[in-house]
């Protein structure tokens, strides 16, 4: 149903909401969110940022995130295109797209699916500032928090506590 | 399920403390789940010393799903350890 | 700074998304929204909609609407364009564009934008059912409703009472 | 402010039922407001009749800005009258 993919190359935006609303007319709205990389991380300027991932638990998460979304809104389309590798500002990193008969619920799966992938797949980003520093980006309170409003448990999501008393 | 050969992966800063991305390992008996496995890796040097340290922000995936530190873990089986996720 | 057209020719999505980011790495997140003609009004089949507008008072409330978002969410790029004339189940209507540093601001301000597109600016549609009736669209609670939740009060907004005791 | 000549416009059913986009006019003295054109047009013939029939909802702009029935009238405003706006 959903088109989930990881990859190097940039998407085309117009082509995937073709491809997702073409020669259909039961859609009446479609969402849609791009993420681009940002020149600057903190106030601190950067030259480019790199992009780890977990090959095969990234594409079995972000299939499960899209699943849900399609279930809570009976979404009639839904893309999920993350880009890994090295990435310079402007860059298109990830892609996500919504269809619904509504927009109301176009509008809520675009952020529910942002704030899940965000939280729930497998990526690491590593900045690489322009004074030559690197650093691996910490996750952020708010990203939890955002994802939380969405409800859905720990289930599908990386837990919080690794060992009782010890590491982290 | 106590020993077992397990097949783990590193991801971001942890492959880089470890110095690897990915082993193959066969742990003592006693070590059946995620907690008792993080244990024993960071007795094996001062990489894993330095990934696994106390207060350090570890998660962990089991045959490609999130775990905590009771998720049992049996023979065969993929265990993955990395930072929190920051894709998005 | 806003970009606000009224046209009868489709809009290319792709086209629009990379003239608000092209060239810009200050941008963190674009939101984007597409409302399409769905091929039924209240589970009656359509063949078509007209939609009639208000020339020059139309680009007057969309770009009061834009700035009113780009203040709002110090958006970094926003394109509002609104098709106008006959068009058929499937056709793209709306396309609702909004670039920011970070994506809650880029989402919050695409809902905004087509909630206060949908409830202030002069656009009226007309359905042509399969079986050769047609009816005006009414306007629809839930759409205040959304509008509402913005604040904003009724400046700029139609109001709900031309005559008191009256015509309406 | 008291006799204006005004520039209307309708649209939608409001233009329909009075059978024209656009016209323009010269009220009598006392059609001051929104609140009073409207009460002079709804005795213009049958097509104004039911165009502004009590109880249609009716909205209005003054000078492409929304309007409500105190608003005042001057010689030369554009005043339209239409239903509410369903766009988007």
């Amino acid at each position: 149903m959903a088109t989930v993919r990881v990859q190097q190359a940039d998407f085309d935006i117009g082509a995937e909401v073709a491809a997702v609303t073409a020669g259909r007319t039961d859609i009446g709205g479609t969402g849609c969110f791009i993420g681009t990389v940002r020149e600057t991380a903190d106030g601190r300027p950067i030259t480019a940022m790199t992009l780890e991932h977990y090959p095969g638990m990234t594409e079995r998460a972000m299939a499960a995130i899209a699943e849900q979304a399609e279930a809570r809104w009976s979404l009639l389309g839904c893309t999920l295109i993350h880009r890994v590798g090295r990435l310079t500002p402007g860059a298109n990193i990830v892609l996500v797209l919504a269809a619904a008969p509504h927009r109301q619920a176009a509008l809520e799966a675009t952020a529910f699916l942002i704030d899940w992938l965000k939280t729930r797949a497998p990526f690491w980003k590593k900045e690489h500032f322009a004074d030559g520093a690197e650093a691996w980006v910490a996750a952020r309170v708010e990203d939890d928090a955002a994802a939380a409003r969405w409800g859905g448990g720990t289930a599908g999501r990386d837990r919080r506590t690794m060992a009782p008393g010890g590491s982290g | 399920m106590t020993a077992a050969p397990l097949h783990l992966l590193y991801f971001a800063w942890l492959r880089e403390r470890v110095g690897m991305r990915e082993e193959t390992v066969q742990p003592p008996a006693g070590v059946a789940t995620v907690g008792t496995l993080l244990e024993w890796l960071r007795g094996r040097g001062p990489g894993f010393a330095a990934a696994f340290a106390p207060g350090l922000p570890v998660r962990c995936a089991v045959n490609q799903e999130f775990a905590g530190p009771e998720t049992p873990i049996a023979p065969g089986d993929e265990v993955a350890f990395f930072p929190p996720v920051t894709g998005g």
